[in-house]
């Protein structure tokens, strides 16, 4: 997304102005306040709805299989992990470290969906569906708009991949990588929230 | 063209009806200050050829004075309100003996029961009556709201009640009648293809006019009970 | 029944889907048949000569529900309808020992598929009641459903599989037609509107149907010689079949006998009875049949 | 100072648009000025639809029962031998509602204006994510197809209010409509990804990419409405979405959010759907300020009278929009002890409101009225917002609302706001902006005789309607002459409903100004109106690139009638050495950015 400003000005970048930091890193902040206010919206109701709710709601546990979806949990920290560690290396201008990572944050967000997908046939297998009363509704409503958000994360990971071989990203101008990174961040920690009420609570 | 409140016969109708006045006579003020303000400037100050705009960027001490009125009238209007909305709706402000009736609306009709010459909901001289809505005057009335398909609304303009019927809930209100007459319940929240006429006849009776409908209602139910 | 449901929701969501890519949204009057019976011979047209006959009586024994007074002085354009006596509700009519509105079809043993009767079959609303209470259609034959009355009466019809329609009519003279996809016994259908009225339709994929009369009585012809299983559908009482073989040209007699007894556990198919509201509102008790809701008041 | 303007000072490339295609110019168009055009006509059209929906409604209303004319073509499922059906009404009464507020006022303000004012006013080239803003338009675009579609389908249009209150809204079986109001939900999800799409670029754009000297209090007034209106977008917005998608799950998926049966909760629905709502008005609302507060500036050849204070005005008014959601639900049966929380919230934020206005009669205080069409339209503004404001406070007031409520009042109120507010800024804007966006003027005589017809039409229209609620008629209702205590009050109706029909050949007449002018207008000067913001700097229409060299900001945007200056105004980019620096205004002063290096 090149900013037009950035091409008019005889490729020179745009100073920092405003804020002091970049177009595209502002503008990811504002979409990921907005995303904010969707998995409110989404816990909100949740919270409402569960404590509202007439029937006993089920304990952790007792239809939702917390030790797969633990490992799950872990392994989506990794990647967060390892997205850290890809623009760590593209700030030293380590280029080999940047693609690995950034492969690998790729992958491993890829294997989190996967067993989110595992766990859903499972899930669907024993009649566990999102019409099974409120909870089923709220947990795959909830979960698999995570998935959702995951899923067109890995999408764009995988394209940044792709420019980063190609040796998109330099020591001077890395921004896609920062961008995308707070983006996975956010994901990550929202999962750690759903995990937390959805499973644990 | 007759645009007025309508016929108040209830004791809350008064409280609301004094409070739609006092607000009526503030904002007509206000009205008539702008209004008449904005076209008197607009003719005094009007473009003249050679004359110069006043250069001022603003006043403090008329902004604060314009800030303060109307939140003032503001502060006042909503304490005023709250009162008379606590003596309403309020857990508190219901009435300990009332009549207890259970409305529930369903799509696209009122079924109204009555508890009977016993006063009590739930024993069997209980009898239900499809759209018609019919209470003594002068004593305190419960509804108890509910509905069994969608969000309904429990209008009586005459009464000034007004409220939601949700499914899944039971919503009490209460009021009392103040006047005798007939009038009628519509349906004020879009409730479906039936809506526009999903009205129940209302009869406001004299005390013993109504304990009379109510023995015979009754003794019709426990008869088809037993 | 969930698996349904999902279903449905993905199948509503490609719809949106098609829709947006300029598909055809309008399945209304498709003359399409379900995929399976695409594959189906024409049945043989009947030979006068050889057709035979089923006909009976549907006798009823115990003492049945009584019928229950209609209120109907919000409505004074209907209630004025009634000038030999008050509106009753007409959903069990059992005198003389015999039973009408009971939905009598063939249930097995017929082959082949029917053309479909041009004439619509005729749901008539005249004096706050449905006329007639039960009535029998083909798949894809057109229902006229006709407003007598001046005043507005919805149509909200219920199926289970086929899919379901909730249209208003609010002038004396108006007449809206649909169609039903697939067999269905029976699809309820209620006014919102005035509470009472109910009626059921009954969609089978051939003509052999028939509801009986006052007197009990009812007829199915002119069959193909054959055995077939003949059902008997009652709105309370339940259902009851039988099993008859008629040769050429022949006429068979049958009965069937509903009891009073019958309604305490009379399962009563609705395409899916039990789906029916459990799946909605768990206070929503079914009032389509105006006489359990009215008698109970 | 000087580094900055070394780096402003780029290469324009206003002949690179010549070279491109057609298509690359006009339909799949980067270019922040095109894009705002294309939301102008997208929104214009839904407009049309939404006043079009409206005519029935009232002519429904007026001869209830009456077969429509030239209604015979209608399909029997809408109206059968012209006579509408009550469930058409229903949806008419939804699409109108959704027409109009999702497809018509709110592109008309942060679709067309945010767009075309944002980047000329605070001085940049284009908006800061060029494509992002293109893919905005085009998601609005099929949104608005299917929701206009949704007509067309079987069981019709939703039918469930523009509020789609659940269970109805969610439940085929008791509405009729299935497949319609699916698609009322998709489309409005698409749009809600549209308007955020939008929301982020306007944001960062105000934020980053202010010319040199353009600091937070130089803005103008629309470009801060913008932005703040951006940011409840951004809020709001996805708030709807979530509860939109909830919505459609129940209806499809089996999932039970908002049906009592299995513990789902009705209210949970309006909770989020006004949480949204709220907002919504706002969104609908500031914008029209921000640019009535433009025009009356220019009007009155006076700066606007406390900037500072309208700035906090809005800044207030979008705060306290998101915690005022609950006095929609007063009677919906809601804990009485929230409800009057929500109601202290809601009287608090008529005060912002109160000082507006006032501020706005207190610029036209001494100043020199110029009477153009565009300030004609704004006084209008400010004369029917007063109107809109005042009757929200019978609402706001719990005990009254029991009996406003779900009334006309409450229609006459919404109208007070949306039409006699937003539509009327729209319309100023419209003809105060026109020339710039596309180098034409409108006949001056003509556009003052549509404001006449329409502020007259529209007080014969609207204002009855408050008798109306006052009498008890309730609002959706397809045939008024069902109740014995609206019957009375049928003549209003009828009345009501000849001067919408007047009304909306007005618009008609407005369709046909705006068309003749964008072909036969006379050619326009660059500053037709002698203002000082930024845009009017730069030639009518602007090239791509909007700018030759960034413009330098010296003060604030509304130094009119400067006492140093001999003509009345002076441009926010005009050199200070052309005003004597004793004479400095005194807004905008503080410099908060390296960029103000200037003072």
């Amino acid at each position: 997304m090149t900013s037009h400003a950035a091409t008019i000005e005889t490729g020179v970048r745009r100073p920092e102005r405003g804020l002091g930091v970049y177009d595209k890193k502002v503008g990811m902040w504002v979409f990921l306040c907005s995303e904010v206010m969707f998995f409110t919206g989404l816990i909100g109701s949740y919270i409402i709805l569960r404590f509202g709710a007439s029937s006993t709601w089920p304990m952790p546990g007792e239809v939702l299989n917390v030790p797969v979806t633990a490992v799950n949990t872990f392994i989506l920290i990794c990647s967060s992990m390892t997205m850290v560690k890809a623009f760590a290396a593209i700030e030293h201008g380590d280029q080999r470290g940047l693609r690995l990572f950034l492969l690998a944050t790729a992958v491993i967000g890829a294997l989190f969906v996967s067993v989110q997908v595992y766990e859903y046939r499972e899930l669907i297998h024993h009649g566990f569906l999102p019409s099974s009363g409120l909870y089923g509704a709220t947990f795959f409503t909830m979960t698999g708009f995570h998935g959702f958000h995951v899923t067109v994360g890995v999408i764009c990971m995988l394209w940044v991949t792709a420019r980063a071989f190609r040796g998109g990203y330099t020591l001077e101008d890395h921004q896609g990588v920062e961008v995308i990174g707070l983006y996975w961040h956010f994901v990550d920690l929202v999962w750690i929230i759903l995990f937390t009420i959805v499973y644990l609570i | 063209m007759d645009w007025s409140l309508p016929l108040n016969a209830s004791t809350q109708g008064a409280m609301i009806d004094r409070l739609f006045w006092l607000i009526f006579a503030i904002t007509m003020a206000a009205l008539v200050i702008v209004e008449s303000g904005v076209l008197w400037f607009l003719w005094r100050y009007r473009r003249r050829e050679g004359r110069r705009a006043r250069y001022t960027h603003g006043n403090n001490v008329a902004e604060v004075v314009w800030t303060a009125v109307p939140a003032l009238v503001m502060i006042f209007l909503g304490i005023y309100s709250g009162r008379i909305w606590a003596q309403i709706r309020s857990p508190e402000s219901f009435p300990e003996d009332a009549l207890t009736i259970r409305v529930v609306a369903k799509q696209f009709e009122w079924n109204i029961t009555y508890p009977g010459s016993d006063r009590v909901l739930g024993s069997n001289d209980d009898f239900t009556i499809r759209n018609r809505f019919e209470i003594p005057v002068d004593e305190p009335v419960v509804v108890r709201l509910q509905s069994e398909d969608v969000i309904h609304s429990f209008f009586i303009p005459q009464l000034r009640v007004k409220q939601d019927a949700v499914p899944g809930m039971v919503i009490p209100i209460w009021f009392q009648a103040t006047e005798t007459g007939q009038f009628q319940i519509g349906c004020a929240e879009l409730c479906g293809l039936g809506h526009y006429r999903m009205r129940a006849r209302v009869k406001v009776h004299d005390q013993p006019s109504y304990r009379r409908w109510v023995t015979e209602r009754s003794a019709a139910a426990l008869g088809v009970t037993d | 029944m969930e698996a349904k449901h999902l279903e449905r929701g993905l199948a509503a969501v490609a719809a949106v889907a098609l829709f947006a890519c300029g598909g055809d949204g309008d399945g209304d009057r498709t003359e399409s048949r379900p995929g399976g019976e695409a594959e189906l011979a024409p049945a043989p047209v009947v030979d006068p000569a050889v057709a035979a006959t089923i006909r009976g009586v549907v006798a009823f024994e115990g003492e049945a529900l009584v019928a229950v007074e209609i209120d109907m002085s919000e409505e004074p354009a209907c209630a004025e309808k009634y000038t030999a006596g008050p509106p009753m509700t007409h959903d069990v009519v059992a005198e003389n020992g015999r039973l009408a509105n009971v939905f009598v079809y063939v249930k097995e043993g017929l082959e082949g598929t029917f053309p479909v009767p041009a004439d619509p079959v005729v749901l008539d609303q005249d004096g706050c009641r449905y006329h007639p209470h039960v009535l029998g259609i083909q798949v894809g034959q057109t229902l006229l459903v006709r407003n007598s009355d001046p005043t507005l009466h919805n149509i909200n019809a219920q199926p289970s599989v086929n899919r379901g329609f909730n249209i208003s009519q609010p002038q004396a003279g108006m007449e809206s037609r649909r169609d039903f996809r697939r067999p269905e016994v029976m699809i309820p259908v209620k006014c919102d509107v005035h509470g009472w009225m109910g009626s059921y339709i009954g969609v089978l994929d051939h003509p052999y149907h028939s509801v009986s009369a006052a007197d009990g009585s009812f007829s199915l012809s002119p069959l193909p010689p054959g055995t077939y299983v003949i059902e008997g559908w009652h709105e309370v009482y339940g259902t009851a079949k039988q099993e008859v073989t008629v040769g050429d040209g022949e006429t068979a007699e049958i009965s069937f006998t509903f009891s009073a007894d019958m309604a305490a556990d009379a399962i009563v198919p609705l395409g899916e009875p039990v789906e029916l509201h459990a799946d909605h509102q768990g206070t929503a008790v079914y009032a389509g049949n105006g006489i359990r809701a009215a008698g109970r008041e | 100072m000087a580094t900055i303007v070394a780096e402003a000072t780029g290469t324009p490339i206003l002949e690179e648009e010549h070279g491109r295609p057609f298509i690359r110019k006009y339909i799949f168009s980067t270019d922040h000025k095109t894009i705002g055009i294309q939301f102008l006509f997208m929104s214009l059209f839904f407009l049309l639809v939404g006043g079009l929906l409206a005519l029935l409604i009232r002519y429904q209303l007026a001869w209830p029962g009456r077969p429509i004319p030239l209604g015979q073509g209608l399909p029997e499922t809408v109206a059968p031998a012209g006579v509408m059906l009550p469930e058409f009404y229903n949806a008419l009464v939804t699409m109108h509602g959704t027409f109009m507020v999702f497809f018509a006022i709110m592109p008309l303000l942060v679709g067309v204006y945010a767009n075309y004012l944002i980047p000329l006013q605070i001085g940049a080239r284009d908006m800061a994510f060029p494509r992002l803003n293109m893919a905005s338009f085009w998601i609005s675009v099929p949104a608005g197809l299917i929701m206009l579609a949704s007509f067309m389908v079987e069981g019709g249009a939703a039918g469930a209010g523009w509020t789609s209150y659940a269970p109805l809204s969610a439940r085929p079986d008791l509405s009729g409509v299935s497949l319609g109001q699916q698609m009322w939900i998709v489309s409005l999800v698409l749009l809600g990804l549209g308007s955020i799409l939008g929301a982020v670029n306007y944001i960062t754009t105000v934020t980053n990419m202010r010319a040199p000297g353009m600091t937070w209090f130089r803005l103008p007034l629309s470009v801060w409405s913008l932005f703040i209106t951006a940011i409840l977008v951004l809020l709001a917005m996805p708030v709807l979405s979530a509860a939109a998608i909830m919505l459609l799950f129940d209806q499809t998926i089996g999932t039970n959010f908002f049906l009592a049966s299995q513990g789902g909760q009705p209210l949970l629905w309006q909770h989020l759907f006004w949480f949204f709502g709220h907002p919504e008005v706002y969104i609908l609302i500031l914008p029209a300020m921000g640019m009535v507060s433009e025009i009356i500036a220019n009007g009155s050849r006076k700066p606007i009278f406390g900037y500072r204070s309208m700035v906090f005005a809005i800044i207030a008014i979008a705060f306290l929009g998101f915690i005022v959601w609950g006095h929609h639900m007063f009677q919906s049966g809601m804990n009485p002890a929230l409800a009057m929380s929500f109601m202290i919230s809601t009287l608090v934020i008529a005060v912002p409101s109160a000082i507006k206005v006032f501020n706005w009669m207190a610029t036209m205080w001494e100043g020199n009225i110029h009477l153009h069409t565009p300030m004609l339209f704004a006084v209008g503004f400010v004369m029917l917002f007063v109107i809109g404001g005042l009757s929200g406070v019978y609402m706001a007031a719990t005990p009254v609302d029991i009996f406003i409520h779900d009334t006309y009042f409450i229609v006459a109120h919404i109208h007070y706001v949306l039409f006699g507010g937003s539509l009327f800024a729209i319309f100023g804007a419209i003809y105060y902006w026109f020339p710039k966006m596309f180098g034409r003027m409108i006949n001056p005589t003509v556009g003052k005789i549509h404001f006449a017809l329409t502020f007259v039409l529209f007080n014969v229209t609207f204002f009855p309607m408050h008798g109306l609620g006052m009498g008890g008629m309730m609002r959706r209702i397809y045939d008024p002459e069902q109740y014995e205590h609206i019957a009375g009050m049928q003549d209003t109706n009828v009345l009501v409903s000849l001067a919408a029909i007047g009304l909306f050949a007005t618009g008609l007449l407005f369709l046909v100004i705006f068309l003749y002018s964008l072909f036969r207008g006379k050619p326009a000067p660059a500053n037709p109106w002698n203002a000082t913001t930024l845009e009017w700097q730069t030639p009518s229409p602007p090239k791509h690139g909007n700018w030759k060299e960034i413009p330098v900001v010296y003060h604030g945007p509304y130094e009119y009638s400067h006492p140093a200056m001999d003509r009345d105004w002076l441009a926010q980019n005009e050199r200070p050495d052309v005003v004597s620096p004793a004479h400095q205004p005194a807004t905008g002063s503080t410099p908060l950015q390296k960029g103000g290096a200037s003072e």
